[in-house]
């Protein structure tokens, strides 16, 4: 789960890495109350989850309240939900720190450059001398020498590296106790008076973690549409496009594959869907999510083991029984109790098919 | 010969008296898997498919002596679980359990390399050579999938494992050992570290890759095939080509990260070492095919 | 640090560890009162850190106020400062359970009996194959496979050993937590209700760990008598006897040889004291405490290295001057700068020996 | 040869800015030890007695390969000390802190037996070789204790060997290698690691050990001169004989609990194999005298 900068700096500030001062704002006139209150310049920052905010303008700093609402007034415009508003350093130096898992090595690891504030992958390419790698057993947890290393390294200054070492060993613990994939600071500033401070904040947690982690519901905001909500809500994968075909497949590779082979035949896809493993008595609701679409035609592949082929198929014909889709449906179910899914698909008048390639044909035919 | 599992391993299930774990016991030695034994805590005294259940993996190891363990039980015990196979001197262990925490992965692929153990999984079906052996859950019944022959096959993903099975054996071929790493982020053994078994394997002649996008695992096998220690015919199928950057489509494993793990990149290191790769899964079989009649 | 029972208890409790239902009382008439609440029969059981309080009679069990005043009349008399009543259970079973550390295996250890009660040391000579040993990786803890195996070891029911990996877990939490040097529970209880209890609780907290635990301060009932006590608020090693001979040594292993020496030559100590290594320039407030001895003569042996020898020199001849002693001292101080001390020394009517065996003659001697 | 440590050890020392540090680094170099550098984090830069400070060990190590370091830090920063110096491969370490947490004195050793290297302390004055080397605070100017021999040293008390070595001395012997193993409850090498060291060493002729109540240390040395790992002539002292039971009388190590670690066990025990006990410091040199004179 990918949290919103604003709330892996509220887990920053809680665990003493410093954070710029800021207040939220859900309105243009929130925003210029909370500007009043940093004081100008400040920055605004939209809440969004996507990558390079900066460069997409959604980032803006602003001087004085007109420009204040200028910007607010154009983000909000943007769809955007929540800014935060957050008072402009001075800034003297960028760094970059982040804590990741090597699963080739099985550590934590510290990726930490003296140049941060770019794309530490594309640093990683032009100058990889410049990053520092520090590895970390996570049964026995970051070592001081190891956090006193890297700050030397990072800088010269006994000042800074004090700092630096204090906010290694804390964004390590938060990685820790967030059973985080990733929490990265980028840029950590260094303030021309001297003092370091997260000027970004990045955390996602490790969904196999969530349930032993308090205190984040998944709300829309985290979702890019509705649907894609709606469907996490009912702990189904799905991803929104706007093609033709709404995809109800099972399995996370077979999925992936049937989307791959509905490209490479010229078709294109509407939805992506999967209803395999534990969901895989969830035919009515997943075939709902994909009534809600535009499609023109929905695609059944699986390929089971203990997701029965029979199941499946009676939940197909089930879901048609109930929803009447008004659109065609391409079957081509196999695996565990196969034989029985046939005489179930063609007791309700299916065709069923037993190759995917040519399941996969038929559907973009069918939307030609 | 088999690798990994064969019909002589001795292999004790963890959490045997489970609704899954009993019913793959019962499949598993149907198939002809040597399971000596099985552990539930509190259970002891019981008996699953005629099996001895054993309050842990010591007492179970101090009546049998197992060589592998199957573990069939939650992801949040799993950790548990192979520490306890580890801690008795298990070298062979294969986990199911989907949705294993990240750092608690981390743990347990840093404690497999430290004792020179084999985790298989998690989020893996697990491994199967026909007619001999399995560890894991495949619906070795259907004989259009699981059809003995001289194909070794690796994956990261069930679903498509047995879709691309299928077109192995379609094409005329059968699967000699079939492993499943499993579809994590952090997977407990990697594919490039399967290679030297498949290597050693007389009864396998060409080896299928069944990978994806994301991570570095497919890029490890063309380096290994480079440096000469996997030497035979490679062909590799790779979903995911053409899904879309930064989404997480498919596997928790199957994510594009910082220009890092794209399929294009994953296809040119592979070709670079001698391999092919299908770029649908019925082309897997004629593809094998081409490269044993070449060779 | 040894804690009291009740202490530990306290410690159990907060972890989650049963302990039986207790008041506690500094009186009779508090014993009394004490022992309504928690109803009879009730255990009066005496908080003094000494072994082997039951074989002492310092453990009654009591079934009516009457016995509770007697008991409690006849405990207090006998210079008990705190008694802790509590319930009496009634026992099905008694296991022992103890957390403690291994030097040679560098691991902390879990030892466990099914057969409690009993001094373990006794135990581990007449019954070694009813001892069960469980190593534990400091660094990652204690693991719950570890604490299974361990609980269906020592009990086949699995409502009992269910219980027993909770206490397991705990009681390991509470060593790790404290840095214990020693917890254990001897008896742990199994009544004849089927629930496990902590009959008693020790818990020695490792003394170089004390500055990073809180709350735990040594007042006067932690020591044998009240020069220890004194001494210890200064930081000086001190052991109470009742013989002729102060000693005034440095160095641990040195003091404790002198001790031999002098019980070798028929000679007897009045006092232990160490002031050595950081406590080297404490010469005047050693000397004060062996002045507050019945003694006769106080001995001096040193041979340091860091601890100066012409510091240690001047502080005894300081001491003297200030102290005016009424009993001879006897002077054998060598090591760093030796020749300045003996000097020191002789300016001030010492007559400085130079063999510890000398030295520990002729304060015997002088005692006769 | 000198033991554990020689004119060639490449020492390293760790908290060479401090007071104690700065000390005997001059004192150590004055012996004729070859101090090659220093770390103190944030000093980089600095000199102290000739020798270059760096910001942390891997910096050091990287101009300066040290062999060994000696570690002058307090108690508390001790475990990450060690912790530091093994993580850049130094296998031979020295720290005198008194005071290190029990449980983290377990860590370390744990950390040094898993990557074979070997620590020694805490709570000692560390090891000398006279006229050799030296890590640690030995008054070595004090001719009377510290002349050089052919007799070896190993010792758990600092303020007892002065006494017992210069009755060494006093009977006309000198010392080739004394080794403080320290007074604390868990030291990071046990006497019995030493043995083989002080075994192979052709100037060591014969071994002194000063030992005290408390603990098995005694005992495993008695166990490897019955296994006829150490073959040379041995006497020891012990402190403690009359010490009572259960107080804590000298080091914490010092106590004897549960009737285990008594001084008439430890001295039964290495009578029994072989050694001879020294029930006053005086004695130690006439044993070894006549030892030697019977061999």
């Amino acid at each position: 789960m990918k949290l919103f900068e604003y709330q892996a700096k509220d887990i920053f500030r809680g665990a003493g890495i410093p954070v710029p001062r800021s207040e939220m704002a859900r309105s243009v006139e929130d925003t210029v109350n909370a500007a009043e209150k940093t004081g100008f310049p400040c920055v605004l920052k939209s809440q969004v989850l996507q990558g390079g905010r900066g460069k997409a303008g959604l980032i803006q700093i602003v001087k004085n309240p007109e420009e204040v609402e200028k910007a607010a007034s154009n983000l909000f415009a943007r769809d955007v939900k929540l800014l935060l508003v957050e008072e402009a350093v001075s800034i003297k130096k960028e760094l970059y720190l982040s804590v990741t898992v090597d699963p080739v090595r099985a550590k934590a690891l510290i990726i930490a450059s003296a140049e941060g504030g770019v794309e530490i992958e594309e640093l990683a390419v032009n100058a990889p001398e410049k990053i520092f790698r520090e590895e970390v057993d996570i049964t026995a947890g970051l070592q001081s020498f190891q956090a006193t290393d890297l700050a030397y390294r990072l800088s010269c200054d006994p000042i800074e590296a004090k700092q630096l070492i204090g906010i290694l060993r804390r964004l390590y613990s938060v990685f820790a106790k967030y059973d985080a994939e990733l929490v990265e600071i980028n840029p950590l500033f260094i303030t021309r008076e001297g003092q370091l401070i997260a000027g970004d904040g990045k955390l996602i947690i490790d969904e196999n973690s969530m349930n032993r982690q308090e205190g984040f519901e998944r709300t829309r905001e985290y979702y890019d549409s509705d649907m894609e909500f709606e469907a996490a809500k009912e702990g189904i994968p799905y991803l929104q496009f706007d093609g033709d075909i709404s995809l109800m497949c099972a399995g996370a590779g077979l999925t992936t594959t049937v989307y791959d082979l509905i490209n490479y035949e010229g078709g294109s896809v509407a939805n992506y869907l999967e209803f395999g493993g534990p969901n895989y008595r969830k035919a009515v609701r997943a075939m709902e999510l994909c009534l809600q679409n535009d499609s023109k035609v929905i695609l059944v592949v699986t390929f089971g083991t203990i997701a029965r082929a029979d199941v499946m198929a009676e939940g197909i014909v089930d879901a048609i029984e109930r929803l009447k889709p008004d659109r065609p449906i391409v079957v081509c179910i196999r695996g565990t109790n196969e034989e029985e899914a046939v005489k179930t698909l063609r007791n309700a008048g299916l065709e069923p098919l037993f190759d995917t390639e040519e399941a996969v044909r038929k559907a973009v035919q069918l939307c030609k | 010969m088999s690798i990994f599992i064969t019909s002589d391993t001795k292999v004790l299930v963890q959490g045997i008296t489970g609704k899954e774990g009993s019913f793959w016991t019962g499949h598993m030695i149907n198939l002809g898997t040597n399971v000596v034994c099985g552990v539930t805590p509190g259970k002891e005294g019981q008996q699953i498919e005629g099996r001895r259940v054993f309050n842990s993996v010591r007492r179970a190891v101090s009546e049998f002596d197992a060589d592998a363990s199957m573990i069939f039980v939650p992801p949040r015990f799993t950790k548990d679980a192979v520490f306890e196979a580890l801690d008795s001197g298990i070298k062979k262990i294969v986990t199911i359990a989907d949705g294993i925490p990240l750092h608690e992965m981390v743990q347990i692929r840093a404690a497999a390399l430290s004792c020179g153990a084999m985790v298989i999984g998690g989020n893996t079906s697990g491994c199967i050579s026909p007619e001999v052996a399995m560890m894991g859950m495949f619906p070795y019944w259907i004989e259009r999938v699981y059809r003995k022959g001289s194909i070794g096959v690796m994956t990261r993903s069930g679903s498509l494992t047995n879709e691309v099975t299928a077109m192995v054996v379609r094409a005329g071929f059968g699967v000699s050992s079939l492993i499943g790493i499993g579809g994590d982020p952090v997977p407990g053994t990697r594919f490039a570290e399967m290679l030297p078994l498949y290597q050693n394997d007389s009864e396998t002649e060409a080896l299928v890759i069944i990978g994806e996008l994301g991570g570095t695992m497919e890029e490890e096998v063309a380096e290994a095939m480079q440096q000469g220690i996997f030497t035979k015919p490679v062909v590799a199928f790779l979903g995911g080509r053409t899904a879309p950057k930064g989404k997480r489509m498919g596997h928790a494993g199957a994510i594009v990260t910082g220009g890092k793990g794209t399929v294009e990149g994953k296809i040119k290191a592979l070709q670079q070492s001698g391999g092919v790769v299908a770029d649908r899964p019925s082309k897997v079989g004629e593809l094998l095919k081409e490269m044993l009649d070449n060779k």
